[in-house]
């Protein structure tokens, strides 16, 4: 089955969605998912997610296939939000649905670490009224070289 | 025309998200924008896409109404 | 903080669970859950879960303060039915919040491990009509391995 | 009297999930049990709690109210 790959422009509802996606799996026996939200109380006033549509909606559709081609999974949801954030607002949600829970685990860690690095997203946080891009980090190519 | 696209830290520096120029080669039109704009551009890091489909920047011509997007490094975790 | 860990007799709504758990931890940025369920399509008509009441839930708490001595986390909840269930029906929910994805994906990962193989529960599927016990597996072993 | 709890699969060879048992050598009791419930409740793989506590089977003696149970393995995931 295809997974199903979203970008978000306005907020979305992370537990709604995890409902759904485990309701629509239930054969499947466990669900990993990974939630991101921006960090509440670290002084980050606002968190703005930029992307280019010719790549970004492309770029993670291309990874879900990537992922679905590696791990027998019965699901994968990929849902990625751009725009403008609060603290305390999802980012990103990763559901990935499989008859044994160790593929589950692993379809949704490598696809969170694949989003981190190569996904088409440019980011920038607002601290003490001034925006801040954030730059790319050492770690996620760490992340990213244990998938060999 | 064509357009050149800016993407994260790029359109600060550009002072727009996006602009119009002359189609023609990318190396005359870089030559025509502000210098410092330019040598951020030219970043060995900066990738190119031409109407959504990476590219190498290498005798890169610009025909009539296409865009071509300036990609900085995506921002990390 | 201590980790939220619960015996349920009856059936439990995961995706109020998880998001009541992610709105409760904001401040982490990552939220990594395992939901597991009873497989439905299989030809598993009920399953059944029995606990021993003096050893499941202090094991279970056990396994909850090892795992939280072993990553630094946000909060953690182990949440684990009991009883008879029918297929689709959640069996164990656990939900790990850290500020870095990995310790949470590493946390999830290893009480699930954990819970799999060490805790006191003893579990039987009704097919065709006939009840069975299920075995301990090899697997369970293999994936205890892999925590050292 | 004391008490022995079967789980899992030695509840439905003991027929019951509880049984109450005269205090007394842990040895002697299981000799007063039937043989193939005896002899599944002897097996290796099966631990034993007393009052909530796992405990080593060697010398075991129960004394008046205390409850004994029989673990065996859990099941797999």
């Amino acid at each position: 089955m295809a997974a199903d790959v979203r970008l978000a422009t306005e907020p979305f509802d992370p537990s709604a969605e995890i409902g759904t996606f485990a309701r629509a799996h239930e054969a499947a026996g466990g669900v990993v998912s990974f939630l991101g939200q921006v960090r509440a109380g670290e002084g980050v006033e606002a968190l703005e997610l930029k992307h280019y549509e010719p790549l970004t909606l492309p770029g993670m559709r291309a990874l879900a296939e990537t992922t679905m081609a590696r791990w027998p999974l019965a699901g994968l949801l990929i849902l990625h939000r751009s725009g403008m954030m609060q603290p305390g607002e999802p980012i990103v949600l990763v559901c990935a649905a499989a008859r044994h829970r160790r593929d589950a685990f692993a379809a949704a860690d490598y696809a969170m670490d694949h989003l981190k690095s190569d996904s088409w997203f440019w980011k920038r946080e607002r601290r003490g009224g001034a925006w801040h891009w954030i730059e790319p980090r050492a770690e996620d190519h760490a992340d990213l070289a244990r998938w060999g | 025309m064509a357009r050149l696209v800016f993407l994260g830290r790029l359109e600060d520096l550009a002072g727009a998200a996006e602009r119009p120029v002359a189609a023609g080669p990318l190396a005359d039109l870089l030559a025509g924008l502000e210098p410092a704009l330019a040598e951020a551009l030219q970043a060995r890091k900066v990738r190119l896409a031409l109407n959504g489909t990476l590219v190498e920047r290498d005798g890169l011509v610009l025909a009539e109404g296409d865009e071509l997007a300036f990609l900085p490094p995506v921002s990390g975790g």
